[in-house]
């Protein structure tokens, strides 16, 4: 997040939200948002396919298509230069590339714009109006918006928005993503990217590698590496050999459940390293059992940058061993030195080569934690960024057009499937599906389905049906809903006896970040007979 | 439109008027019925149960079925020294309930009241919201077959 | 009706209280027109000036109480609070069935002095047939273009005696439960929805059309110097004529009892009245010789109230009222505050049992502790008054309550 | 800035000030129930009474603004008697099974009645029978240990804004309830348990923590949620050796990301961590089948793999997927690991999953 989450209960005026259904996956930042409407009249502006809770207080609610989100933000940024609601001064001072933009937006009126999103052109009108007018509008997104083959130029076209109206840099404004896993942002800023050292400095540039070698006393690689899908594609086409699994799922996680499985069984050697038995974990030729979170002392950094303290409550069981020592004592026995102490020797060590997290210690963050940057003791750390200008300079519009989600409906799966996360549970399921009252309230998956749609295919609620695409199917109960339109299905993913993986595809991937297209692929829903 | 929306849509415009449309359905069918408490919540963006706190808090409104005559016997101090004691006794019997019931066919209800304002001809009760003075023994029979 | 003195019900029954042109044949709105040619300091000053006390619990000076709105505010309410709950009182009811629009001008003077455009009458709701009329009674001022643009609303409650709280009944304008809330903020400043409101009952807004047509000095003469006018009280229980009178407010407790009254039924003797409500207090024979204005009643610890006399002879069996009394404000506790929920339970449990012979002696010094928590902790006056009914029959009528104790 | 006396302390405060904040200012502890830092006023419990020379009553302090000049007994004789005769009338409708209570020893019934020497009730007589069963995993309700704060009712509709709750009838019939007084997974009910967090009493508690441990039991460590993304901070309820709750640290100084507000995963999510699941030991697969390993067996196992891939096959055909649930500084050593011991960039993790 550009900004802070605090802001979107007291500064924002209007918080535009698109692609998150933000009280069931970030649920006390969905009640941030729903005090700030309901106590100080803040607008709200909600697009996504699903009529989420916050589209029932939202002052503008557009179902649109699933994965026309382009279209419908350039329909936006189109009104808003139409009707001179753009910031001027902010696009003069502080962006460059206005003008490309300008001119690919033009075309997408909002009538043009309608006919591709389903959104009537007034909604989108005012929408427009109520996001540039405002005095502080934060944007705010999840994965609705980038799982999808243009993820990437969805989130370009978010930041045009937020330029084109000077909703940068001030608190309440904004570009924020919410990011689904607790240390998905830590993970991030510690480099466990293929692209990027600790702190996002790129593998490619010399300067960088040659810091990084002479910190860690060792020639590193100039290659950029591979992405998690792309590590399954080349293990699929037996390019990569072995693989080394950190308490992550991929088997329940990644889409096309089958490609995954064969990619898995293709590898010479699988470690996993994790407290559960997970379905990823039952491939490997080698399991490491390490520690849960209450058992490990460290830090997580949440999705607004803030470092916190993550604190050992219990010791972990029998002959499990806390992860940082297990990765330490393996890099030994490969013939890299490692000599940690503690979680907090390690921190000293981030804080030397990440200069975001240079001023951040333990000391300092005991109580309440910091934002990054934060580059010296000194510094209060930073909820805001881009206040006075953009980290690269000058901030760069990237116009970009529409183009069609990669596997669209048809006869023959006449349906738009999309997945995501329920409430009451999490991610693939490792955890949540352990929690005896978070399992016991929702034990099974389902797929919510219009009333109408069930109707005309003779399917009640409750009732078990298939769902299937062209990678496969599985068989689950319908959840009868009118939060969703006729053309468009939704499950879940945390089950893995009732996988949405099997369904999803890896065929087409962002091009940029590597990621699938989870939110539509084609579907059919049959009654079992 | 159903015929309680139609009821409660006529409420729409005066502003916090959700008791207002509550009366407007006990009008129509002597209580609120649970699918319109829920339609009036969402009209009035109210929780519904805020309108299921409000519906329960007001004597006069019911959330449950009531009869065709809601009869109301006033038990405050000005009536209890003019004999409301004795004549609830007398009404239990002529209908065959307790207060607070129902008769069989559906067509009484019986329920207590505060004052009703009536005082000038105590006792006092109310047949869905009409007030009858003096009543007596003799007098409750011919109230009572009034009612059709 | 020898010794009444009638302002409000001069015209009773002589003209129809819907209809504007009957009331301004016999000298209506000249009071609001006198209240728009003056400015609104002024206004407020001749008010203030005439003594005109609430008709209410509080008593509290109208004029005073207007003066607390602040100018600043885009938007004001006037509020008639129409929902007069205490057995045996229906003066307000009167006051409308007569001379509603008296009631309405009222309001618009009230208007004019805050600069509202909008009031509402929260009617109770045991009179669907007042809401009628008052609909009927406002459509005619509209009509006739009294009110200008001063609108009134009819909001009828449901059967809440707490309502009848300013601030329950602004709650429950507003579509909620009728909870009274905390104050300060009083209404003046932060009331319907949270706007500066003024709240008085029917009462008291029909003396304002009178006030300013024959000036605040007229008025202040009238009746008690410290609570000037005309009171319209209701009489029942063991009385002669138990029906309603309109009387200056230095009238004599005794005389509404044996002129007015034509003295105790069937010629038995008097035992007690209660003044105001069922919330007043109970006052014996030998305080009979009180003037029946505010402060006078409050000197013997009762109080005018709503103006409501519920008389007893010598046969009535007073725990037994109480008794029945308290299960009333068991009845109409809101719930909201510790001391009056669980207090008015107890209250009436402690009563049931005494009244039937099953109590001891403790359960007197219980009874005493709970009113003196009660009437020092509750959050409103229902449940402060709540035990002023048993408070002062124990004082006065403490025999009673003995002779039914089991002692050992 | 006011002048006011408190327990015969002069002590200054600013205009706006309410009486009960003086109090604390003055170090006078006043009692509460219904009053919450968090929450809109409701000024409703009266155990904050206090005197106020020159008041006719006892003033609820909580939601009185302080004036120049007041002088404040907050233990008057009066006062004192209003608190405890509140204290007994709480008692006489309530469940008193203290012994069995989720909340024995963070009660503040029973905390006040103990600093008063409230040990019975004059007023017992009739008690409602609200118990109703709920068949929800996460949060037991039990009206008959309610003592009407309605902190619960405000938390559910201010800080999570679900309005699942609100107060149905009206005197000693008044309970707290879902519409008609449904079970709460009929109602718009998140389980988010921030009702269980404000309640001042035994009304209610958590099913998930039921009988594992009493609060003073318990060591409470402050951590970070394990959940999404938002960082919300919690405490984890050890006892034993064993986490056997959560609870909220309400302090935005200690958790200012959600100040004590959880959602269900937060808040009753955690017993995973004591599943009978849970991996204990190294494992190797020999044909088909895991067989349990020594530490050092299994580090050997996977260093000796890991060198003769990369030897056979260069660095690049190894890859490391880290992860979004372990901490920065695991996430350092494993990209460290893959760069410096292996060399190679093929590191990465779900972030786009």
């Amino acid at each position: 997040m550009t900004n802070s989450i605090d802001e979107l209960e007291k500064d924002a005026t209007a918080i535009f939200l698109i692609g998150t259904n933000t009280t069931e996956n970030h649920p006390i930042i969905g009640y941030k948002i729903r005090k700030n409407v309901r106590e100080n009249g803040a607008k709200l502006i909600v697009a996504d396919p699903r009529r989420i809770e916050l589209a029932e207080i939202a002052d503008v609610y557009m179902q649109f298509r699933p994965g026309t989100d382009v279209a419908l933000l350039n329909g936006m940024m189109n009104v808003i230069i139409n009707e001179g609601l753009l910031d001027q001064k902010f696009i003069t001072e502080r962006t460059e590339a206005f003008e490309d933009m300008k001119q690919i937006v033009e075309k997408y009126t909002p009538e043009v714009v309608a006919a591709i999103t389903g959104v009537p052109a007034a909604d989108i009108r005012k929408a427009a109006r109520i996001y540039a007018e405002a005095e502080a509008g934060s944007i705010c997104y999840a994965m609705g918006l980038t799982q999808h083959h243009t993820g990437t130029d969805n989130v370009k076209s978010v930041c045009n928005l937020a330029m084109l109206t000077g909703h940068l840099g001030r608190p309440g404004t904004g570009v924020n993503p919410l990011r689904g896993q607790n240390n998905v942002q830590g993970a991030c800023d510690m480099g466990a990217l293929p692209v990027s050292y600790p702190a996002y400095q790129a593998v490619s540039a010399d300067a960088n590698r040659e810091k990084f070698e002479k910190a860690w006393g060792v020639k590193l690689s100039p290659h950029n590496g591979l992405t998690l899908t792309a590590a399954i594609n080349k293990a699929y086409q037996g390019e990569l050999k072995a693989l080394y699994v950190l308490g992550e799922n991929p088997m329940i996680s990644d889409p096309d459940q089958h490609h995954v499985e064969e990619a898995l069984d293709n590898l010479e050697f699988l470690i996993v390293q994790d407290i559960f038995l997970s379905e990823t974990a039952q491939k490997a030729d080698l399991i490491l059992p390490g520690v849960s979170w209450a058992e490990k002392d460290g830090t997580f950094s949440n999705t607004e940058r803030r470092v916190q303290r993550v604190r050992q409550a219990i010791i972990p069981p029998a002959n499990s061993r806390q992860d940082w020592q297990i990765l330490m004592d393996l890099t030994n026995r490969l013939g890299y030195s490692m000599d940690y102490g503690s979680p907090q020797d390690i921190f000293e060590e981030i804080r030397t080569v990440a200069p975001s997290y240079a001023g951040i210690s333990y000391a300092r963050i005991e109580r309440t934690g910091l934002h990054w940057p934060c580059p010296n003791e000194e510094h209060p750390g930073t909820p805001i960024l881009h206040i006075g200008k953009f980290s690269r300079g000058q901030g760069l519009f990237h116009p970009v057009e529409f183009k069609e989600p990669f596997e669209l409906p048809d006869e023959e799966y006449p349906l738009i499937l999309s997945t995501g996360r329920s409430l009451f549970h999490y991610h693939t399921g490792t955890m949540t599906r352990r929690t005896q009252a978070l399992d016991a309230h929702q034990p099974t998956n389902e797929v919510q389905v219009n009333h109408h749609t069930a109707a005309a295919l003779g399917i009640q609620d409750g009732e078990m049906v298939r769902l299937s695409t062209r990678r496969g199917s599985i068989e689950l109960k319908a959840k009868l809903t009118d939060i969703l339109n006729e053309k468009v299905v939704f499950t879940f993913f945390h089950f893995s006896e009732a996988a949405a993986n099997i369904l999803t595809h890896a065929e087409v991937l962002d091009p940029v970040a590597g990621i699938p297209e989870y939110k539509v692929c084609a579907a059919r829903l049959e009654k079992i007979v | 439109m159903t015929e309680y929306q139609v009821i409660i849509d006529g409420c729409k415009n005066l502003k916090g008027g959700i008791i207002e449309a509550f009366h407007a359905l006990q009008d129509k069918y002597n209580y609120i019925p649970a699918e319109a408490l829920r339609e009036a919540a969402r009209q009035f963006g109210v929780s519904e149960a805020e309108a299921y706190g409000v519906a329960t808090f007001y004597s006069y409104l019911a959330v449950e079925k009531r009869g065709r005559y809601v009869i109301r016997m006033c038990e405050s101090a000005p009536c209890h020294v003019a004999g409301a004691d004795e004549l609830l006794k007398e009404i239990e019997t002529a209908l065959g309930i307790k207060t607070g019931e129902t008769t069989a066919d559906g067509k009484f209800t019986l329920e207590l009241a505060q004052c009703v304002g009536q005082c000038q001809a105590t006792p006092v009760i109310t047949i869905n919201s009409q007030p009858y003075f003096n009543v007596t023994k003799e007098k409750l029979k011919e109230i009572l077959a009034d009612c059709k | 009706m020898a010794n009444e003195k009638r302002v409000l019900l001069e015209y009773a029954d002589q003209i129809d209280p819907r209809k504007a042109e009957d009331y301004i044949k016999v000298g209506g709105y000249k009071g609001l027109e006198k209240a728009r040619s003056m400015n609104r300091r002024d206004l407020i000053e001749e008010v203030k000036k005439s003594g005109l006390r609430g008709r209410g619990g509080a008593g509290f000076n109208a004029g005073m109480k207007w003066s607390f709105v602040p100018q600043y505010a885009d938007t004001k309410y006037v509020v008639c609070n129409f929902d007069e709950g205490e057995p045996g009182t229906y003066k307000d009811r009167i006051i409308c069935e007569k001379n509603a629009q008296a009631l309405l001008e009222g309001m618009a003077i009230c208007a004019t002095a805050i600069d509202s455009k909008q009031g509402y009458i929260y009617c109770r709701g045991e009179y669907p047939f007042m809401v009628k009329l008052l609909n009927d009674a406002v459509q005619s001022a509209k009509a006739s273009g009294a009110l200008g643009d001063f609108d009134i609303e009819i909001r009828m409650g449901a059967g809440a005696y707490v309502c009848g709280e300013e601030t329950a009944l602004i709650e429950s304008i507003e579509g909620h439960r009728g909870e009274p809330r905390f104050k300060p903020p009083f209404p003046g400043v932060s009331g319907l929805w949270s706007q500066p409101t003024v709240v008085n009952n029917v009462e008291t807004f029909a003396c304002l059309p009178y006030i300013l047509t024959n000036g605040a000095d007229w008025f202040a003469g009238i009746g008690a110097a410290s609570y000037p006018g005309t009171k319209v009280i209701t009489l029942t229980g063991d009385i002669e004529n138990p029906t309603y009178f309109e009387v200056p407010t230095d009238y004599l407790l005794r005389d509404v009892i044996y002129k007015l009254g034509g003295g105790i039924k069937d010629g038995k003797k008097f035992k007690a009245v209660q003044v105001g409500g069922t919330s007043g207090a109970f006052i014996p024979e030998q305080n009979l010789d009180t003037p029946i204005d505010f402060d006078s009643m409050a000197a013997i610890g009762a109080s005018l109230g709503s103006g409501a006399v519920l008389v007893l002879d010598e046969s009535r069996d007073i725990v037994d009222v109480v008794t029945r009394i308290s299960k009333f404000f068991e009845h109409e506790s809101c719930g909201k505050c510790n001391p009056c929920r669980e207090g008015t339970w107890r209250c009436r449990e402690i009563m049931e049992r005494i009244n039937a012979g099953k109590a001891c002696p403790e359960d007197i010094e219980k009874l005493t502790v709970l009113s003196r928590v009660m009437k020092n902790a509750a959050l409103c006056g229902l449940g402060q008054a709540a035990p002023i009914p048993i408070d002062s029959t124990l004082k006065y009528f403490k025999q009673e309550y003995s002779c039914k104790l089991i002692t050992l | 800035m006011l002048n006011l006396t408190i327990n015969g302390q002069a002590i200054q405060v600013p205009r706006g000030t309410m009486l009960l904040d003086a109090c604390q200012m003055a170090g006078a502890d006043v009692p509460t129930f219904c009053y919450d830092p968090q929450l809109h006023l409701a000024g409703s419990c009266r155990m904050c009474v206090v005197e106020v020379q020159g008041r006719h009553n006892l003033q609820a302090s909580c939601v009185t603004p302080c004036v120049d000049n007041m002088v404040v007994d907050t233990e008057s004789p009066a006062t004192v008697e209003a608190r405890k005769i509140i204290l007994e009338l709480l008692l006489a409708r309530h469940n008193i099974n203290c012994h069995v209570c989720e909340k024995t020893g963070e009660c503040k019934l029973q905390d006040y009645c103990y600093r008063y020497g409230v040990d019975d009730s004059r007023f017992a007589g009739e008690k409602g029978h609200f118990t109703s069963e709920d068949p929800n995993p996460f949060i037991e309700r039990d009206y008959d240990k309610c003592i009407m704060c309605t902190r619960c009712v405000r938390a559910c509709d201010e800080i999570t804004g679900a309005q699942a709750i609100s107060v149905k009838d009206r005197g000693h019939h008044a309970k707290i309830s879902t519409v008609f007084d449904g079970k709460l997974a009929d109602s718009t009910c998140v389980f988010c348990g921030q009702c269980i967090m404000v309640c001042p009493v035994g009304a209610l508690s958590s099913k998930v923590s039921m009988n594992k441990g009493r609060a003073y039991q318990c060591e409470k460590v402050l951590t970070t949620c394990t959940y999404c993304g938002t960082g919300c901070t919690l405490e984890l309820n050890v006892k034993d050796n064993q986490v056997v709750g959560v609870s909220s640290n309400r302090d935005p100084v200690y958790s200012p990301v959600n100040q004590g507000a959880l959602c269900v995963k937060g808040r009753f999510g955690w017993d995973f961590i004591h599943s009978e699941d849970r991996l204990t030991t190294p494992l190797i697969k020999e044909n088909g089948q895991f067989r349990a390993a020594s530490w050092e067996e299994a580090l050997d196992l996977a260093a000796s793999k890991l060198k003769s891939i990369k030897t056979e096959y260069g660095p690049d055909s190894i890859a490391l997927f880290s992860s979004a649930r372990v901490t920065n500084e695991e996430n350092y050593l494993a990209q460290k690991m893959m760069r410096a011991a292996i060399g190679t960039n093929n590191v990465d993790h779900c972030a786009r999953l």
